[in-house]
């Protein structure tokens, strides 16, 4: 028994099951992600007008690392035509070819993750400080002289933490002031990074950017976390074609580049999720 | 219409749009109705006509009248009827026209601001001097359910029956109920008023309606809350402007913000 | 129920006698029975599955319906089991109102997810679409299995989720937040979370069955089986593949929103300010109960649709078989299916009515929810004509498919003065809504789907099933339904709100008639419990005693699934079927014995 | 869709290598438009625009515009069979429904001039 139009198209639609398939699965994930940027709208036109953090609730603005971001983004749009490049080579019959475009392609998808991660740490290791005196500042800790970061510690420090572990000082370098939007980067004085010795008993909060810090930190973590094992599993796949799936090129090798064909389906719209989701959450 | 439905079960309305309510439900009941005992009344017949062994040999083509389409286009004409007749005027006066104070004390809409909490309703209001309490939500507490703050003076004549508390309404002014909910979804539902309306966390919404009946009657929550969403009943009196007054000057001297905490 | 040779489940290895020339090997018991490709395996594993999921959900409400005609009352025979499995939430047998709540959830996310779903379109879709369309199997059998085990999972998850302590998900299975979240606050790892990660596998997998039935549909059809060649039911699963596909994703975000609040305390759904308890709750804020309602519900909608459009599809079958004549109207059933799963995608916010909506926005759902009702009555209208003139058989089959009209219909009219936003402002929430919905979905979808089970095992065993059984499960589900659910509209108009664990005993006197209602329901749900037993001794005894089909068509159907061997080998078809003519020629003027089949040559 | 006896051409989207050769330059192209936007998106935060909704028109339009060439281009949506079109149709339809209608029924809400909003924050 064998199920027909596994490879070749069926005359009427033209098309072969995996063609159909992956974009149905594609309509599903416009869906989802549909679902997430509404989600995403909807919380932040309902957020309370100001500047964060000033205004516990505002809704945080330009705090991702853009030039990473930026970078990231290339990598991902590289990724994107090699994968096709990669098809085209097997159309034209070159598998070795083939094979070093999708090298390359695993290595954005990598370097892309890698990236991430980075980003990941420098905001799990960047804090928002509220005294009680009503001061906000956001900046870096340091407790019992070393550094808090996110890997070395296990736990991100909040007020709980510091309670438990009876630290009665903490050392706090705040960020330089950000300019006001349209404003010209003041020189010198704007750039400084402002030193300070916290008691804690004076903190009213303290809290990581992390999920739970604010509905940005959340759905920012959410969305690019679940837009990061897109990528993750394309890679598999991807990873998968590249050496030991490729063993049926020379058994039926049309079959073969529909599947780089459809795997390349889903990568690209892994990109064009990131096409939206860069500009929505870094920038705007 | 409405006194069918009242032998099925609802109870007689005791605010002023309950009657036009009660009126719709039963046209949309005809409607049901007409068309069920229609086609159920077809439905015997053709199961018992055209049973194998009275009909052995089945017609190819059927039924060639064009009935249905007429019948479907009966159905929809007549949703469009109660559509835009009745439902869409009656929701606009239920969401939209709210009744609005002329500066007369004796007929001015009362507001009342309704805090759901589990499991226990609360009513909230402005006090003789009709002006507000102070309220924060860092004043609120298992106690304090609409966050007053103890020093405002505005707030030292606010009547509050606070968690659970039966609170009374005057006959025949209208009311405008502020609805909201400190903890989970509830659902503020007057029965006998045709009053429903969700309690919802971090929104204040207004439902309005005015008594037309002196009697006691109950709040159902009617929306799952949590354990003792079942037992959430909250209590409250209908009593005669008059009654009122006098009830409403008592409780402004004992309760209010001062009273808490 | 499978093949012949299935009667020895569990004794390893069955080499079955009949003729399989074209297999190279016979598989083992792993991959014959549990790690199957062939779609009809695949839909028997989720036949089975879901059957037994309906039977637990069925029993989690009647240990509900007892404590709401008895309360206080030990539940008899299963309350010492309770108290052994559950400990003080079932103390001395009595179900207390926390596990009157998770009972209720999961009765409703069981019944939804795990019973009627998967056995209309896991097991009916697996089992009959690729045979009516002239398939060998789906477009991708492998996916396919990864679909059943993905739900298999899903369940046992959510099954477990009981033992977890704290108990199963108690929020309603619309899981509305903040009450979901805050319910277990202290103990992120609740029911409740185990319920979303369960609704995720869920969802996966249903997922993953869409894409495959659709490929399926649009790929697979046989020569000249044309786009309205297709019988109804195919298109009845094809529309429903659409709506899982489609509205799923947005619960699934939804689900994965609420699991990242109970697991990290992020507050997407929880509104600044939130005082549980008398405290203030320890999160960031600002976020939109409302959300997870608009999210939940582009789901909720479309999927009573799910759990209708199939059983239409079976019902069609059957009365067409059993009428012994064309369905009257076909193709203004096709575009009448088309539109449903279209606007079913727009009238969400008609559960929402209450949560504090403008006249606008009600209107426009009011409106596309009153336009919804208007293909329902053309499927109705068009299966109802279908009956004149025919030739009508009463087997056990078509007792359970006729009888679905007038029961869908009783459920679908009182879907209107919910949809009306003006009548719903008094019916909301009450029992009302209650009874409308298990009209629909109880001795609607579930009399259908008996119906195709009555109706399909004959090609699936070999046997058919006992009629006499049949009849006595048919006579006392039909009144038992009718005693469970006809109350609850009086319980409703009376005022009676849902998921009170008390019955409703805060509000009403002990002789008030809603309260009395309460009790005779219990004793109408009893009755209807033992109207089961009959079709369970059926269903596995016909398996082996049941009388022997005398050929492939013991119908006498014109569609292609009965075009096979009985049961179908892998692979399904002798040689490749070829279509000629429309799915319902029977009587046809030149038919030969009374119908003519569609792969029949002119 | 046709009846399955009309066979099309069993090689509907059969390239040669010199069709593929001029779609790689078409690749080629495509992926430096998508820099070029990536570019001037970014360049747009640092010009800052007064106001809110240009800012969030032009940085949607530039994706958009991103979003057709990958779908269109490295996709091939732009050569795509209709069935595909009518799926992604639908699909579209639904992602806006549920993008607008959410927005539209959370500032359609019932209000009573005075109301005061105790707990909104
Ligand atoms: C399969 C399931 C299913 C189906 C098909 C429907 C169909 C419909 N539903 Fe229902 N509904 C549910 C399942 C279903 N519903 C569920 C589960 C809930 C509750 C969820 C919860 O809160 O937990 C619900 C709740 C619900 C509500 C919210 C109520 C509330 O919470 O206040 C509303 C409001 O508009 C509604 C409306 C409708 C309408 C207008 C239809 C229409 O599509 C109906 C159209 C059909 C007809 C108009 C019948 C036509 C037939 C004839 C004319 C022939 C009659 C002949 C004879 C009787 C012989 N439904
Ligand atoms: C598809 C959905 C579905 C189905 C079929 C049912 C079926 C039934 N439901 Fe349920 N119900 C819901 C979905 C469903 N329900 C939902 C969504 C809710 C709301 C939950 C909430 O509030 O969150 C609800 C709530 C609900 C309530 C309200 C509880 C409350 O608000 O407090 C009640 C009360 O009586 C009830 C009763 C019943 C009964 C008596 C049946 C009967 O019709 C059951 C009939 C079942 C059978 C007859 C079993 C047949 C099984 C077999 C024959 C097994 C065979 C096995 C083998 C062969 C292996 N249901
Ligand atoms: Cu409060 Cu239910
Ligand atoms: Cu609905």
């Amino acid at each position: 028994m064998e199920i027909p139009y596994t490879y070749k198209p069926r005359p009427d639609t033209g098309l072969y099951n995996a063609k159909v398939g992956i974009w149905l699965f594609l309509a599903s994930e416009i869906m989802l992600f549909g679902a997430l940027f509404s989600s995403y709208i909807l919380l932040r036109v309902t957020s309370p007008e100001g500047e964060w953090p000033l205004v516990e609730r505002a809704w945080p603005h330009g705090l991702l690392n853009i030039p990473i971001g930026t970078f990231n983004t290339a990598v991902l749009i590289t990724s994107s035509v090699t994968v096709v490049l990669a098809w085209a080579a097997l159309k034209m019959n070159q598998f070795g070819k083939f094979r070093a475009y999708m090298l390359v392609t695993l290595a954005c998808a990598f370097g892309f993750l890698g990236i991430k991660s980075y980003e990941y740490n420098e905001k799990f290791t960047h804090y928002e400080l509220r005294l009680k005196d009503g001061q906000v500042h956001t900046g870096h800790i340091e407790v019992n002289g070393k550094h808090a970061g996110f890997w070395d510690f296990g736990s991100i420090y909040n007020l709980d933490r510091l309670g438990k572990e009876q630290v009665k000082e903490i050392a706090f370098t705040a960020d330089p002031a950000k300019p006001k939007p349209g404003e010209k980067h003041a020189e010198g004085a704007a750039h400084e990074h402002k030193k300070m010795t916290v008691q804690v008993s004076d903190i009213q909060k303290l809290d990581a950017f992390i999920l739970r810090n604010h509905t940005f930190f959340a759905i920012y973590f959410v969305v690019t976390a679940l837009h990061g094992l897109h990528v993750l599993g394309g890679a598999l796949v991807l990873g998968y074609f590249a050496f030991p799936g490729a063993s049926m090129w020379r058994k039926n090798p049309e079959q073969f580049t529909n599947r780089i064909e459809v795997a390349g389906l889903f990568w690209h719209f892994v990109d064009l999720v990131w096409i939206f989701l860069f500009p929505v959450v870094y920038l705007l | 219409m409405t006194q069918l439905l009242q032998k099925l079960g609802m109870p007689a309305p005791a605010a002023a749009h309950g009657p036009a309510l009660d009126d719709f439900v039963g046209y949309v009941h005809v409607l049901m109705l007409i068309l069920f005992v229609g086609w159920l009344a077809y439905y015997l017949l053709a199961l018992y006509r055209f049973r194998q062994s009275a009909n052995p040999k089945a017609d190819y083509t059927g039924v060639k009248s064009h009935m249905s389409t007429y019948l479907e286009i009966g159905v929809a004409v007549v949703e469009v009827v109660l559509l835009v007749g009745f439902a869409v005027p009656l929701w606009a006066r239920a969401v939209d026209e709210f009744p609005v104070a002329k500066g007369d004390p004796k007929t001015d809409p009362i507001e009342v601001q309704i805090m759901g909490q589990q499991f226990k309703w609360s009513a909230h209001y402005a006090g003789p001097d009709n002006k507000w309490g102070k309220q924060e939500i860092k004043s609120a507490s298992a106690t304090n359910p609409f966050g007053l703050d103890a020093n405002d003076a505005a707030g030292k004549d606010d009547v509050v029956c606070a968690l659970g508390e039966p609170f009374k309404l005057p006959l025949g002014r209208a009311i405008i109920c502020k609805i909201s909910s400190m903890d989970v979804i509830h659902s503020f539902k007057l029965t006998a008023m045709r009053v429903t309306q969700d309690a919802i966390p971090g929104m204040t919404i207004p439902a309005h309606f005015t008594p037309t009946k002196v009697d006691k009657y109950v709040i159902t929550c009617a929306q799952l809350c949590g354990s003792g969403h079942a037992v959430m009943r909250g209590d409250f009196e209908v009593i005669s402007p008059e009654d009122f007054d006098k009830w409403y000057a008592e409780k402004a001297k004992s309760g209010g913000a001062g009273s808490f905490e | 129920m499978s093949t012949a040779t299935s009667t020895q489940h569990g004794t390893g290895h069955a080499h079955p006698a009949h003729e399989h020339h074209h297999e190279h090997h016979e598989p083992g018991f792993w991959q014959k029975y549990i790690f199957s490709t062939d779609h009809k395996m695949i839909g028997i594993q989720y036949g089975l599955t879901s059957l037994l999921f309906l039977f637990f959900g069925f029993m989690l409400m009647m240990c509900m319906r007892f404590q709401l005609a008895y309360p206080g009352k030990p539940i008899p025979v299963v309350g010492g089991l309770l108290e052994a499995l559950l400990g003080e939430a079932a103390k001395g047998g009595v179900i207390s109102a926390d596990l009157y709540n998770s009972f209720g959830a999961m009765h409703g996310t069981i019944m939804v997810f795990l019973a009627i779903v998967p056995l209309a379109f896991g097991a009916f879709g697996n089992y009959v679409t690729p045979l009516q369309i002239g398939a060998p199997d789906m477009a991708f059998p492998r996916l396919n299995m990864a679909s059943y085990h993905v739900f298999f999972w899903g369940g046992v998850l959510m099954l477990a989720s009981f033992f977890v302590p704290g108990g199963a998900a108690k929020s309603g299975w619309t899981s509305y937040s903040p009450l979901a979240t805050v319910a277990e606050f202290s103990r992120p790892f609740n029911g409740q979370t185990m319920w979303l990660i369960g609704m995720v596998l869920l969802i996966t997998s249903s997922l993953l069955g869409a894409v495959n039935f659709i490929t399926t549909i649009i790929q697979l059809r046989a020569r000249g089986m044309t786009w309205m060649r297709l019988p109804f039911f195919v298109w009845a699963q094809f529309v429903t593949g659409f709506l899982l596909l489609l509205a799923f994703p947005p619960l699934e975000a939804a689900g994965i929103l609420q699991l990242v609040d109970n697991l990290f305390h992020t507050s997407f759904f929880l509104p600044t300010g939130l005082v549980v308890s008398g405290q203030q709750l320890p999160v960031s804020g600002g976020g939109s109960p409302l959300l997870w309602q608009h999210l939940f519900w582009f789901l909720g909608h479309p999927e009573v649709y799910v759990l209708i459009l199939p059983a239409m599809g079976v019902v069609s079958e059957i009365i067409a078989n059993n009428t012994r004549k064309p369905l009257w109207g076909y193709k203004s059933m096709v575009y009448a299916a088309m539109s449903i799963g279209f606007l079913s995608f727009i009238v969400w916010a008609h559960h929402m009515y209450l949560t504090g909506m403008g006249t606008k926005v009600a209107t426009f759902f009011q409106t596309t929810t009153m336009m919804i009702s208007i293909p329902s009555v053309i499927i109705l209208t068009a299966l109802f004509i279908s009956l004149w003139g025919g030739s009508i058989r009463f087997n056990t089959s078509m007792l359970f498919a006729v009888s679905f009209l007038p029961m869908f219909g009783i459920g679908g009219l009182t879907g209107l003065p919910l949809g009306f936003n003006a009548s719903d402002i008094y019916l909301h929430d009450s029992y009302y809504v209650i009874g409308h919905f298990h009209y629909v979905v109880a001795p609607g979808t579930i009399f259908a789907l008996f119906a195709g089970i009555y109706f399909w095992y004959p090609k699936m065993t070999g046997r058919y099933m006992n009629e006499v059984l049949g009849k006595i499960h048919f006579w006392g589900s039909l009144v038992g339904m009718n005693l469970v659910f006809a109350p609850m509209f009086i319980q409703g108009l009376r005022g009676m709100s849902r998921r009170m664990s008390d019955g409703g005993a805060t509000y009403f006197g002990a002789d008030d008639i809603a309260l009395k209602l309460n009790t005779s329901i219990t004793h109408a749900a009893a009755l209807l419990a033992v109207a089961q037993i009959p079709f369970i001794i059926n269903v596995f005894a016909s398996i082996r005693s049941g009388r022997k089909v005398e050929g492939d068509n013991p119908w006498n159907a014109t569609t292609l699934d009965w075009a096979t061997p009985t049961p179908p080998p892998h692979g399904n078809f002798a040689s490749e079927p070829v279509v000629y003519r429309g799915p319902y020629e029977y009587s046809a003027p030149n038919a030969q014995g009374g119908y003519i089949s569609q792969d029949q040559k002119p | 869709m046709s009846d399955h006896s009309n066979h099309a051409p069993a090689h509907a989207d059969g390239h040669d290598h010199h069709d593929i050769a001029s779609h790689i330059r078409t690749y080629l192209v495509v992926f430096g438009a998508l820099l070029v936007g990536t570019v001037i998106t970014v360049g747009m935060y640092y010009v800052h625009f007064e106001s809110m909704a240009v800012t969030v028109a032009v940085a949607l339009f530039i994706a958009s515009i991103k979003a057709f060439l990958v779908a269109g281009y490295f996709m091939h949506l732009l050569s795509e069979k209709k069935v595909i079109y009518s799926m992604l149709a639908v699909t579209v339809v639904f992602f806006f429904a549920l993008g607008t209608l959410t927005l539209w029924s959370s500032n359609d809400m019932p209000r009573n001039s005075e109301a005061k909003a105790l707990y909104v924050p």
